[in-house]
Parts: C-alpha cells; structure tokens; sequence
C-alpha cells in the first residue's frame, strides 16, 4: 500500500527513519512517503491536518497531546484491534496504559523520557564540593561554591518549566502523590502542599542556588544550550529530560564534565517522585485507508530487529523489549546515555498523569508560579490559586 | 465626415458651471479658433470634445455622430495639452510614436513620420532625450508633433505655441495652416479647433473665432466682421491690440456724441449705420489705430493731456487722458514726429468708421446696421 | 473620462473579486460562525450562541490584561516607526556614492525577518549582560533588565519592530522619488531651508503613503506575534502576552478554535474602528494629486 | 567650486558617511554575525559571542547542503523558486490591475469592495487558517504549491492592492488622459503610462512579495507535507529539536545561504529607488 | 544694493555646453529682458541666478556680494517658473502666503498681503481653489503673485505671461513695470530678469533687452538700439515682427545693391553710414514695415510677385516673391487701396533709413557707422 508517515525531529532522527521505512516499506511491498518537520510548527500542522482528516498514516506524536487530539481515546485507530500484526507484548503493561485513552490504546509508547539531575563535576570538582546527593547538599553548595570561584556561580538552576517541575519532584517526594490525582481528576495537593512547595523555591533562591526567575528572564530566557554560563560552568547542575544530555553537553566548554546522577532526596520522603512519561508515542490515523499495512510498518518500525538497529537511539531508549535488546547487544547506547536512562527508569514514581501537561493545566500553574517569583503574591495565594485554576481547567476537560 | 457640433453643451465642476450650455458648429476641415479671457473655459471645451472630462449636460457630434460616449481613442481626435503632458519615462522618439506603435504601425513608416515630424518642428538633435532635459518650447514642441504625427480628424489644439519665441511662433503658425490646407487638398479633411491667447494666431490663422467669456460664447465670425464689426462690448475690447478705446458717453443730434465733457462730431456716413437708434446712453469704442493726431481743434477732434509715450518700433503708442479717462492711440512712427512731448495737450481725431457704439445697458452693438 | 462603461471598473477588480469570492469570504465567514461555537478541531463546532463572547467581556482576565498591553504596543511602536522609517528614508534618498550599499544595510534586519537567529541575536544584545547593557555600561548608566522587567519586556518587543523598519522605509523611499523636484526649487526660493521644505512640500505630498504606512503599521502592530513568540514568549508576567499570541495560543495550544475566533473578531472590530477613524481624518490630511479635479 | 565649499562639502560628506556606517553597522550586526558563526563549530557558536569563528570550517555549510533528506538544499532553493516566482508575477499583475481599478474609474459597489479589501487585512489569519485550509481540501490542493500562490495571483494581498492604490492616487492623471487621446485603450494606458510611473512601488511590491515569501514558514508547513516540495524556509527548521542536539552551523549557514538571493535582489532594485521616474519631470 | 553681474557664467549638461561663458551686468533698479529662440538656455541662466542649478564655471555677483555658494533662499530673489510650480497641495491662499509664512510674518500682515497681490492679479475668487482647479491662466497669475508678495531684491521671471489673454497680458504688463517703478520710487530698488518671447514685452518693458542665441550673448542694448540697430542679422531677424526680410547680395558702387538679378540704389545718406566699407559679399535686411508699395517702377524699387495677402486688422501683409525670395511687406490698411491683387506684379521701395547691410561671414551689421 501507499503509505504516509509524519514525525519531528532532528537530522538524526530524519536520517534513521526514512533508513528504517525503507527497510520496513521492503519488507511488507509498502511504500511509505515521510513527512517530516523539525519541532517547530509541528504541532499546528498536525492539528491541522487533523482537523482536516488529512493526517498521515503514521504518526509520530506527544504524549501531552493525547487529551488534546483523543479526548474520548477516538481521535486515532485502537491498536489494540491490530494486535495480531503490532507484538504488543514488547511492552510493560504501564508503558501500554500510557497510550491507552478510554480503553482504547491510541499511540505506542516509542520510548520513556523523564527527569534527572545532571551536574557539572568539573566545576563542582574546582569549588572542591562533592555532587550533591540530597537537595540540603545542594544548598549547602551554593556558599561554598560562590566562595571559591565567585558570586556568578550557581551550583543549579530553574526557571519557568524547570522550575515548575523542580516544585512538583519536592512536592512529590514529601507527598506520596503526583500533581493530579487520576481519579478525580482534580489538584491532589493541599495548598499548604504546594505552599511548601512554592517556598522551597523560593529558599534556592533566596540561598544563591539558582538565578531567580526574574533574572533568568533579564537574560532573555535562554535554553541552557545557548546560555554562556552554562557553556562556561558558571551554572553547574540541571533538571532535564534524560535525552537532551548530548543537547546541553555539546556547547559546554572544554574539559568540562556533565554527569547525570540519582535524584536529589529529602528525608521522610514518600518517593522518589520521578517524573516519568513516554516521550513520544506512534499512532496511525483513525482516516487510513489501510490501517492494517500501517500497523505492519509500525510494527516492524519498533520491534523488527533489522529496523531497530537502524533506527538506534534516535528517538531515545526504546521502550520495546526486543529493541532495546538488539541495541544493547549491539553496543548502539552510549554509557552515559544508558546511566541517565537508569536514573529514570530505577526510581519510584506514584505514576504522571498526561494532563500535568495540559496546556491549560500549565497556564494555570505557571502563570502564578511567576507572579509569586515575581514577588506579586504570595505562596498562598499563589498556592490557592493555582489549585482552583487547574481545578477549573481540569472540569473544563 | 469630420463635422463638429456642439448643443446646449455644459459642465459643471461640483457646484460651479464652468460651460453654460454653448452650441456651436465647426464644419468640416474648418479652422476654429476659440480666444477669450483665462478661465472662460476653453480647455475645459476642449477636453470634453476630446473626452476627457464627463459631459454634464448635451451632445457633442462629430462627422454627424454622437459621441458623448465614446472614449477619446474612438473619436479620432488629437490633442496638444496646455501643460504638454509628455510621457515622463519615454524619449522623445517614442513620445512622438506612441500613438503609431499603438496602432501597430510598421517600424518602417513610424521611423519616417517620426522623422517628418521632428524635421518639421526642428526637434531631430532631441530626439533621444528624455522630457525632463527639454526646455520649455522644445517640450512644448514635442506636444505638438505627438499630436500631428497621428493625422487626425479633428485636431485640439491648447495653446500650443505659447512658449515658443516670435520667430518659432510665427514658422509654426505658417506650418500648422500649411498642413491644414495640404490635409484639405489631398482629400483629408482636418478640423482644427484651436485655443490662442495670441491675436496674430487668432486672426491669421482661424477661418473663423469663436469668443468665449465665462463659459458663454460671445461671437462667431471670421477673423475679418470679428474686428470690423464686433457684436459687444466684450468683442470688441477683446480682438484687437491694444485694447479698443471705450468712453461713456450721449448720443446728441444725428451724429455727434457727448463725452467727458466734449462733444464729437462724426459725420453723416456714421449717423447712417445707427440706422433709428436713438437710445443715449451708450458707450463709444474706438480702436487706437482709428485714433490720429490732428494739428489742431476741430468738432471731430477730441481735446487730451499726452501722458506717455512708448516707441515700439516702426508704431508709437500714445496715452493721452481725456477727462479722467486714458486713452491709447497707435500711429505710425512717420506720423509722429516728436512735436507733442509728454503733458503736451493734443487733438485726437476718430476715423468714424472705425468708431462704434455699444448699448450702456447690454453692451450691444447698436452701430452695425448696413 | 467618458466613453467607459459604468463597469469597466468592476473589469480591472475582477482577479480580486473572484478571489474573494473562492479564496477569502468563505474562511472570513467561516472564522465568524466558528466565534459561536465550541470548536476543538477534532469534533464537529458546537454552536453555543453569545457564550464566547460573554465570556470573554465578563470573565477573562487574560484578555483585559492582553488587551490593554496590545493597545500600549499598538500606541508606541507605531509612531516611533513611523518617524524612524520615514527619517531614514529621507536620508536614505541622498544621492551619494554607495548608496545603494547603505540602502541594503538598513534593509537587512527585514530580510532577516523571519530568521531563526533573530531571538538568538535578540538575546545577545539585550540581555542583562549583553551589547547594549554594555554599551549603557560605558557612558555611565545603570543597565536596563530589558526582558526581565515587566515594565521594559514590550518596548524591547517594539524596539526589535524599529530596527526592522526596512518594509515602511522602502515605500517612503518609492513616495519620495515621485516628488517633482521643482517644487522643491521653488520652496527654496521662497526661503525654505532643508527642514521647512521638509515639512511643506516633502510631507504633504507623501501622505497617501503616510497614511498607507499609518493604516499598515497599525494593522501589523495590532497583529503583532512573531516577536513576542519568538523572544519573550509573552512573558514576564504576561507584558508582552499580545491579543495575536494569545488568540494562537487559544487556537493551537489550547485548541478552542471558538473561543479564539472570538478574540479575534473582537480584536477585528477594534481594528476596524480605528481604521475608520483614520480613513475619515484622511480627507483631512491626506492630499491625492492624481483625483479627479473636482 | 570655491574651496571654502569644497571643505564644509566634504565635512557634511564625511559626517553623513559616518552617521551612515555607524548605524548601518547596527543594522548589519546579525547578518556579521550569521556569517561568522556560520564558520564556526557546533561547539563555539553559543560559547563565543564573537564574530570571528576561532577554527573556521566550511562545515556547515558542505553538511548543511548535504540535508538529512534524499534532497540536496538547491532542490529545496528550486522548490522555492517555482512558489515564488509565479506568486510575485501574479502579485504584480493583479494588484497593478486592480490597484487600477480602484484609483481610477468609477463604479457602483466601489466603497463596498475597498471595504472589504481593507477588512482582510484586519483579522487575524490565526482564525482564518482551518477554513481554509479545508478550502484547499476541498479544491484538491493540498501538497501542492497551488494554495501558496494562486490567491496571491487573485490580488489576494490586499496589502499591496492598497499600497498601489496610494500610489496611483499620488500620480497626475494629465499623462494618461493624453494617451487615451493617442488611442490607448485603458488597458494600454495602464501598461504603457501608468506601470512606468508606478515603478519605484511595483519593484516595492515584488520585492516584498519576494521576501516574505522566502521568508513565509507557516504557509508551505500546512500545505506541503511531501519533503521533494519543501521550500528552503521550511529546510532550514528541518532539523531543529527540542530535546535533540542539532547542527547550528549547519543551520546558520544554510540560512546565510538564504538570506543571499534577497539581498542581491534588493540591491539590484535599487537603481529604481534613485532614478524612480518622477511624475511632474518637465522643468522650464 | 541688487546689481546683478554675471562673469564668465558657464554650464555643462553632462557633454552638451548650454551656456558657454556669458557676461552681463544689470544695473541696480534695472529691467532686463532675455529673448532667443527656443532652447538658447534663457532659463538655464535664470536657474543659475537663482541658485537652482550648479554653475559649472563662472561667477555670479548680486549687490557686488559672491553668491556662487548662497542657496536660493538667501539671494533675496523671487521666481516664476515657466511651469508655474505651485504647490499642488496648498490652495492658491497658502500658495501666495507661503514665502510670508516661512518668515513667520504676523497673520494679519499675511492676510494684507495676499489680498493685496489677489487683487492685483484679479485671482481672489480662486482664493480657496487647489492648483488643479485652475486654468492654465489662472495658474500662472498665482504664480506671479507667488514672486510679488515677497518683494525681493531681484525678480527672476521667467515667460511669466506666456499663457494670458492679450488683454490681461497687456495689463500685467502694465502692472509689472508700474510695480517696478513704485518700487524704485519707494527707493527699493528691484532689479529683474525678464524672460519672454514675446517682442511687445520685450520692447514695452525692458530698459533693456539681452539676446542670446544658443548660450552666447548677441547683443544687450536698449529696445530703440536693438531695433534700429542691430548688431548682426541673428538680432535683426529676430527682433521686430515679422521678421526682416533678408536677401543676399553684392555691393555695386557706392550705394547701390545687386541682387536677385536687380539692382536698388539708396542714396547718398545711406552710402554714408557704410564709412569705408567696400565688401561686396553682402546680405541685405530690410524690415516689413520699411517696404512701401510703388505706384511704377524707379531705381530704388524691387520688383516681385504678389503671392499672398494678409489682412490683420489695421495692417496688411502682403508677402511677395522676388526671384526665388519671397518678402513680407506690411503696409497700412489705408494705404492698401486692393489694385494689386494675388500674382499681380508689384513694385517695393524700401526705406534707406531701414534698410541694413550685414556681413554674409560674420553677419555683423556693416552699416552701423554714424
Ligand atoms: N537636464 C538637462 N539635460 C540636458 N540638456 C538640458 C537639460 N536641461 C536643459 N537642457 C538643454 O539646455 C538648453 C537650454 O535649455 P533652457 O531650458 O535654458 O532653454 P530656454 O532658453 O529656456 O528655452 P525655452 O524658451 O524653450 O524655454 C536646451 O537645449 C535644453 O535642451
Ligand atoms: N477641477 C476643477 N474644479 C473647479 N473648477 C475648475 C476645475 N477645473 C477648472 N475649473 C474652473 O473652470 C473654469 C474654466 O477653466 P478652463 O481651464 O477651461 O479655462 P481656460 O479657458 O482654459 O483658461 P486658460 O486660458 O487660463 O487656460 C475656470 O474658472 C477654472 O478655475
Ligand atoms: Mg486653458
Ligand atoms: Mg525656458
């Protein structure tokens, strides 16, 4: 069949995919034409598309958009009506339930991303402070770092999305419960939770281990690949996404070393709050003409050996078992890639609901969050509501 | 059929009319020349003959059909603009043949008219100049040769020689009447309507003049009854230069005439052409050329103060103030022989056939009888 | 001129009426039924009457506070560009050696308009420790938090429109050539300097494309996204949260194509009305050489 | 020239060529830099502000042309090249047309039409894009160039419909109405009076139309999907991802390479700018 | 003090030399009229004076002050352009004013002035009219007023009547010299510049007259000078109207002429005004105006062929073939008493007083001395 494939990405991602379609395409006499895109516009495009019944029949999408784009789980074709042709059993049971709205498994999981903390060892090897292990230690690095190399030294960082995320993982550990709790559909956290929270932020503020949101803004927002301080080591540790390790190291200076290590804890923590979620899934079009065929190539895409290794680690550590095998045993991880994967799969989590992501849950949070950075609220009011404005996106949903 | 005919055309220009209804008829390959004051609406006429400017009301035929609403193209006219209007982009060669090369002409016969054109109106060396390195008769030239180069049938003309120095005006105005008569002789029957404030233009080359004054039209005639026997006051005082003399005055007796304070008597022969008028208040015009310096005081003598003299070459100009009023007489620079010098009293005396009366009230001429 | 059909007009409009017709009523339409509805893209629009606009008038903070930071942009960008624009383009029309050379320079920040550089370069020269910190640095002033401050975010938004202001120059620069030059002679005899001539002769003749760039810049201004998209994400504290990202974000992050269908037409009346004002004071100030006479 | 002219002469001439260069650099700042990063490493472009790339490399620019597609970039500059030529030669003869329609003839329905001319300029296309992209839906259209250009070639833009118009109200009317009396039909008039007296705002047009056009990222996004149709402004994001490192020098240079046909474009307008055509040309 | 002298002006238009080192002083208080044929770069000198156009060498002095490097505004000159130049987007009011205005001149004084200058050019009902309201007439009469309301130093004009009706011309013409004179009586010298092609002006207005011929001077001398003594057939056929008549021919004895297969004899006065002179190679110029029809043929007569007949009012030309010449005659109405009709043979005498010998090389009258 004539088939079509949409995904985003970057040059290597592009490369191995159209590599493995080809391969996959060979296999079963399908032709599969990509579309592909960097991020950037991607999602109106599909949103577009899908609006129009235009889409591809592959599509490469983010778990975030799942509530978005299949609200009632019929917004792509159940996979698990082809799981005759899909080997569903390359995958957790969680990892299958993440794709799965209303009953229906919209997408498969390609690969799981999550949160680490990576620091920069050689700058904290020059303030002579060990990597921190528990977030008082990173507190306490803060003086001793700024002491020994300067008051522009930061041994963290957080704003905005970080730092939104850098509250849930403390809320998270000290309560056992992520943001939203899926049953009712409603905030878990108390406000007095989250105002602990909102407070802890604003001590690593306050303490000099991070820039303050403020300050992060007056330099214009940068993303830490295109940040000199970060590049330099004046900002020596990060809350990022397991998979953007090459991204961050890549400009950092010479000689510097970037290590991702355990997560940060606190005592009587209820876990290790993990903030865990696939980061990309596949799903074909409910609009295909051959769905069937689709499935074969998504199929072969994720499990087929051959494929796998052609497609590596492009789209992160796969999630398939028998991809991720081949991968191993052909050595196509990288070690550090691998010792960041660990650092998210290995720790508990109370399980991350996609609608943490929900644009309007997210403007809700951050909105405020900002205004009690900002010094314009304070930590209850911020608190309270954030809670009734993420309550009332969520009954909107 | 290149027949002109006016009726009962007007044009408004939003709440002020410009043209009040005016009628009349050019016939074909007749030379009209259209004189009056500025702002009397001549170019305006002439544009809406050429169609340029929406009708307001009326008709305009040419050769006998209406062409209210044909576009300027279909009318087969040409137009030379008062302010040229030359296309600022092009040279001057393809300002001249334009019009051909619409018209598809062959290279060959554009490149030939073209040079005719430019030969006739002494324009080759500019040939390959752009508008705006012209001067002002040269561009004014231009304009005129766009014009004849599409031989027309009927050909608008707005002051087209203006600006061009005596001697140009003067070879000009023996050319376009040439080729008008040439036009005519070869069968291609030309008319010209032509818009002059220049009065050797209008009298040489107009077989007749139509006077326009306020978007009415004062007189037709040719060039010869226009200034021999001038239906108004506003002719009158309008053909001829310098202006025609006019005095207020009474028509006492048969033939003499009171005015600032003096009464002239002009004789038997011009009591005749009043012909049973008897109206008195009437105003007296006489041309300065009818105007002689007599030797002395005679009832046909009128008594002034020599004001001031201007030599003009082979004519002398002379004011002279009668009363309160100036009057001007022209004669010949032999006849004047310097005697009368400045405040000078001297004696006018009229040639009565040159001397007309105008009714006060209507400014008529009442003295045309005969 | 006579001779024309009444509607020959209506000839030389036709690509354009054919094209509204295929290309543009419809979706124009479309765009207002779907401000009454509840419209996600992926379900059918719900049609759900005034609710949107209700909304939007009685219980939407985020859109006063767009609103108003819109109507400050559209209020100081436009006129600084107008000026800056047309002052360049004056001095821009000198007949110098290279000209043509300054004339691309100046032109280069349009061209790079869209570039993803731009928030990169952006931030190198306003950052708190970037070019013009620097520079302030040097000749004695304090630096400015140029993204950081709520106060200062929107006019380092409108001073990135300044520096392109290429696009409004280049139609000053067309208006200006078109000027007959002896007129300018005949201010200069009677007594008018560079700057008089300037103000008598240069603006006045210019200003149908002064009101052309007026009604555009506006226009642009009240539908400005890239640059806040690109730099400050409508942050901090939403300073910079123009209608134009807001009505995206509504329609592509958060895909209530109604809701932001509705924005847009509130925001499409406020434009209109402006544009009427400017269009009625334009009989006033605007003056056409090539009109009818009467 | 008396020399006390000649040295306030060239004093002014040196203050106007200072002025100019000092903020003409300001102006040329990024594309400096575009083009000094574009030289540089991965690696050095965010940790050294500078312009000159430490260990120049022609990186970039050799991978950058190499793309992760089966394309080279100049199919991508050719697939450019086939949407916006045809977009601006529409552009230009339409709007012109039109623009002509407006300014200078009488009709009924007059006030409504510009009306509406001028109130697509005033909505947002955010609202506009679903419907019409389910327009080219419905025409067949999608994953062709005909959506980015055939609506421009309907006088689509009414930006530069009403920019001409401005334009063609500011020109005397004297040198049209004698070519209507040479015998041009309107259609004449307009091709050989009024597009020569309109040149300095028609190059202004297609030099717009041009630029953003090459500029234009939104528009081939949703309506081309096939990587053999991609336009370069599309290219040049091709490789750019959140979470994935990607090669900057290789998008820098490739956007160098970009940015190259505007320039010269313009500066090959510029003649028009300096010996534009004036209206009133005829001096005594 | 606004003595105006011009030393060695030359101007280059790329490689064409349109002006080529002239020198000309004009007196304070002085009127000096510029003639010459179309495109003799009258305007170009003017636009020198004014600043308007780089002088590509030479000086110009105004009130003895070097004003090579003022601007125009600072000349204290005013100007009328022959395009008029008005200012399309000021109505006629803030036409006149504009120069008043710059100076920041009390509103009350502005609003005197411009109903001053209105009045005096009859424009104030077109008051509240945009220049493209008004006639090509009217339009010229503003821009006069434009130059008169700022009571310069030096009035630069140029062709400022060429689009009035005789009439109004004849009264601006009036106007201007009497503004002129005020002037000089109110001891504010104003000097002008007077371009113009037409001789009535030039004669009428000038106390001098400048001709120039293809960016050379020919002559400058008062309007009596210039006519009855015209330093080379350039001048001589251009001044007067029509033009003089030339003929080429041979000095035979003292003071006859040979030529056209006749010989004429003219007397003993005129052999004097020869002095010495014995070229043969000679062209002779005789204006129209000196030519009289001869009732029979005598030995200063020249016999021709009537060809044409003009009747111009108070003149008629008559326009005869002499071998393969033909000359213009005007005689007085009067004395044209219709015996000799179209192709009718006729005798011309030519007045010796009027009738002048030019070198064929150089044209230069050769019959100048006395
Ligand atoms: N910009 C220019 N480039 C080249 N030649 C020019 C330019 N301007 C004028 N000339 C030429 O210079 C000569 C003198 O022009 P100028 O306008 O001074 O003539 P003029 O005596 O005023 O003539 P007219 O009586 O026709 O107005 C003419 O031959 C004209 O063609
Ligand atoms: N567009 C207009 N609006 C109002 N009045 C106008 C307009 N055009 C011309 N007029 C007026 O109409 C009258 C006739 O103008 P027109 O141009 O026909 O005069 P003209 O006889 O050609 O004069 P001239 O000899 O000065 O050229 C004038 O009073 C003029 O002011
Ligand atoms: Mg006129
Ligand atoms: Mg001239």
């Amino acid at each position: 069949a004539d088939l079509r494939m949409s995904w985003w990405g970057s040059d290597d991602r592009h490369l191995a995919t159209q590599e493995a379609l080809k391969i996959c395409g060979g296999k079963f006499g399908h032709t599969i034409a990509p579309e592909f895109t960097g991020w950037t516009g991607h999602q109106e495009k599909v949103a577009t598309q899908l609006a129009g019944g235009t889409e591809a029949d592959i599509l490469q999408i983010n778990w975030p958009w799942l509530p978005l784009f299949t609200k009632n789980g019929t917004g792509f074709a159940d996979l698990y009506q082809y799981k005759d042709i899909i080997d569903l059993g390359q995958w957790t049971k969680a990892d299958l339930d993440s794709g799965t709205v209303k009953g229906k498994l919209n997408g498969i999981p390609v690969s799981t991303t999550g949160r680490v903390f990576m620091f920069n060892k050689t700058t904290y090897d020059k303030a002579g402070v060990p990597i921190p292990k528990t977030w008082d230690e990173l507190i306490a690095a803060a003086p001793k770092m700024k002491e020994k190399l300067g008051k522009d030294y930061y041994p963290f960082e957080g704003a905005a999305l970080d730092a939104r995320l850098v509250v849930i993982l403390r809320t998270t550990q000290k309560t056992g419960k992520d943001l939203i709790d899926p049953a009712t559909n409603q905030v878990a956290w108390t406000e007095e939770e989250l105002v602990e929270g909102l407070e802890f932020y604003q001590t690593l503020v306050d303490k000099g281990v991070i820039e303050s949101w403020k300050q992060v803004a007056a330099a214009g927002n940068t993303p830490l690949h295109e940040n000199q301080k970060w590049a330099r080591g004046q900002i020596a540790g990060t809350y990022q996404w397991d998979s953007t390790y090459g991204k961050i190291s890549t400009p950092m200076e010479k000689g510097q070393e970037l290590v991702p290590v355990k997560l940060l804890t606190i005592d009587g923590a209820k876990t290790d709050g993990v903030y865990r979620k696939p980061s990309m899934l596949f799903a074909i079009s409910k609009n295909s003409k051959d769905p069937k065929a689709a499935a074969q190539i998504v199929n072969c895409l994720l499990n087929d050996p051959e494929a796998a290794k052609v497609m590596g680690a492009s789209r992160g550590i796969p999630s398939s078992k028998a991809a991720l095998d081949i991968l191993t045993k052909e050595g196509k991880i990288k070690p550090v890639q691998l010792e960041a994967y660990k650092q998210v799969m290995e720790p508990t989590s109370p399980g991350v609901s996609p609608l943490n992501e929900h644009p309007r849950v997210t403007e809700a949070f951050d909105s405020n969050f900002e205004a009690f950075a900002y010094g314009q609220q304070s930590a209850e009011d911020a608190a309270a509501e954030i809670i009734a404005g993420i309550n009332e996106a969520l009954t909107g949903i | 059929m290149a027949r002109l005919q006016l009726r009962n055309l007007e044009k408004d220009y939003g709440s002020f009319r410009a043209v009040h209804g005016i009628n009349l008829d050019v016939e074909d390959g007749e030379f009209m020349v259209l004189v009056g004051p500025s702002g009397c609406a001549k170019s305006t006429t002439l544009r809406m003959i050429a169609g340029l400017e929406r009708i307001t009301g009326g008709e305009i035929l040419i050769g006998g059909e209406l062409v209210n609403d044909k576009t300027p193209g279909d009318r087969g006219i040409s137009m030379v603009f008062q302010n040229y209007a030359l296309y600022p982009h092009m040279k001057v060669r393809k300002n001249l043949s334009f019009s051909m090369r619409l018209k598809r002409r062959p290279a060959t016969e554009i490149a030939e008219a073209t040079q005719h054109v430019s030969g006739l109106l002494e324009i080759d060396p500019l040939l390959d100049r752009l508008p705006k390195q012209l001067s002002g008769g040269q561009a004014q030239r231009v304009a005129v040769g766009r014009a004849l180069i599409k031989k027309p049938q009927v050909f608008l003309f707005d002051e087209p020689l203006s600006n061009l120095d005596a001697k140009l005006r003067a070879s000009m105005r023996v050319r376009i009447t040439d080729l008008h008569k040439r036009l005519k002789a070869e069968g291609q029957q030309a008319t010209v309507i032509y818009v002059t404030h220049d009065q050797t233009e209008a009298m040489t080359m107009g077989d007749r003049i139509c006077v326009m004054k306020d978007g009415h039209i004062m007189q037709v005639a040719d060039p010869v009854t226009l200034y021999n026997r001038p239906a108004n006051t506003f002719v009158a005082g309008f053909i001829g230069s310098p202006e025609m003399n006019f005095l207020d005055g009474e028509l006492v007796g048969e033939s003499s005439i009171r005015t600032a304070d003096q009464t002239v008597e002009l004789g038997e022969d011009f009591a005749s052409r009043l012909s049973g008028n008897s109206r008195r208040a009437v105003t007296l015009g006489i041309r300065p050329q009818h105007l002689r310096l007599a030797a002395a005081e005679t009832p046909a003598t009128l008594k002034g103060k020599l004001n001031h003299i201007e030599f003009m070459g082979h004519e002398v100009y002379l004011y002279v103030d009668i009363g309160p009023k100036r009057l001007i007489a022209v004669v010949p620079s032999a006849a004047y022989d310097r005697s009368a010098l400045r405040d000078d009293w001297v004696w006018l005396s009229p040639d009565p056939r040159g001397v007309h009366l105008f009714d006060r009230q209507t400014g008529e001429n009442i003295s045309l009888a005969v | 001129m006579s001779g024309e059909s009444r509607f020959l007009g209506l000839f030389y409009l036709s690509p354009y009426i054919i094209g509204l017709l295929i290309f543009t009523a419809l979706p124009f339409v479309a765009s207002l039924y779907l401000s009454f509805t509840n419209y996600n893209l992926m379900n059918e629009p719900i049609f759900t009457g005034l609710a949107n606009y209700i909304k939007l008038f009685t219980n939407d903070r985020t859109f006063r506070k767009s609103l108003w930071v819109t109507l400050v942009y559209v209020f100081t960008t436009v006129p600084l560009k107008l000026a800056f624009a047309l002052f360049m383009a004056v001095i821009l029309n000198y007949k110098l050696k290279f000209i043509n050379v300054f004339r691309t320079a100046y032109y280069v920040p349009s061209i790079l308009g869209g570039s993803i550089a731009i928030a990169v370069l952006w931030r190198y020269i306003f950052a708190d420790v970037g070019l013009v910190n620097m520079g302030l640095n040097l000749i004695g002033f304090e630096p400015v938090n140029w993204f950081g401050d709520p106060t200062n975010a929107l006019f380092t938004i409108t001073l990135l429109r300044l520096w392109q202001f290429g696009s409004a120059m280049v139609i000053f620069l067309a208006a200006l050539q078109s000027i007959d030059r002896t007129l300018y002679e005949a201010a200069a005899i009677d007594g008018a300097g560079r700057w008089t001539s300037f103000v008598y002769i240069t603006l006045p003749l210019i200003t149908p494309v002064i009101f052309f760039n007026l009604i555009m810049q506006m226009v642009q201004a009240f539908q400005e996204f890239n640059g806040p998209y690109i730099i400050t994400q409508g942050g901090p504290l939403k300073s910079t949260y123009l209608l134009p990202l807001y009505i995206y974000d509504e329609a592509f992050k958060r895909f209530d194509m109604g809701y932001a269908s509705a924005i847009a037409w509130v925001l499409f009346v406020i434009i209109m009305l402006l544009t009427l004002v400017a269009f009625w004071s334009s009989r006033h100030w605007v003056y056409y050489a090539g009109d009818k006479r009467n | 020239m008396r020399a006390r002219e000649m040295r306030s002469h060239r004093l002014s001439m040196a203050f106007r060529y200072a002025l100019l260069a000092g903020v003409g650099l300001l102006m040329l700042y990024p594309l400096i830099w575009l083009i000094g990063a574009s030289f540089k490493t991965n690696s050095e472009i965010f940790a050294n502000p500078g312009f000159w790339p430490e260990n120049p490399t022609l990186d970039g620019y050799i991978k950058g042309w190499r793309t992760s597609t089966p394309y080279s970039f100049g199919t991508f500059f050719l697939n450019t090249l086939w949407i916006v030529v045809p977009k601006v030669i529409g552009t230009a003869i339409s709007c012109t047309a039109v623009a002509y329609g407006f300014a200078r003839f009488e009709f009924p329905f007059k006030k409504l039409l510009f009306a509406s001319l001028i109130a697509t300029l005033l909505l947002p296309n955010v609202v506009t894009r679903i419907p019409q992209y389910l327009l080219f839906r419905d025409l067949g259209w999608l994953d062709s160039f005909l959506p980015l250009w055939v609506p421009s070639a309907f006088a689509g833009d009414a930006f530069f419909v009403f920019m001409l118009v401005q334009f063609l109200r500011a020109i005397p009317r004297d040198m049209e109405e004698a070519a209507r009396v040479d015998g041009a039909t309107t259609w004449q008039a307009l091709i050989f009076i009024v597009v020569p007296l309109l040149m300095p705002a028609l190059i202004s047009v297609c030099l717009f139309q041009f630029m953003w056009t090459m500029n234009d990222f939104l528009g081939p996004l949703i309506y081309i999907s096939s990587v053999d149709k991609y336009p370069v402004s599309l290219a040049l994001k091709l490789s750019i991802d959140t979470t994935e490192a990607f090669e900057w020098n290789r998008v820098l240079a490739m956007s160098v390479l970009t940015l190259t046909p505007a320039l010269a474009v313009f500066f090959l307008a510029q003649k028009y700018f300096i010996d534009g055509i004036s209206s009133g040309g005829i001096k005594g």
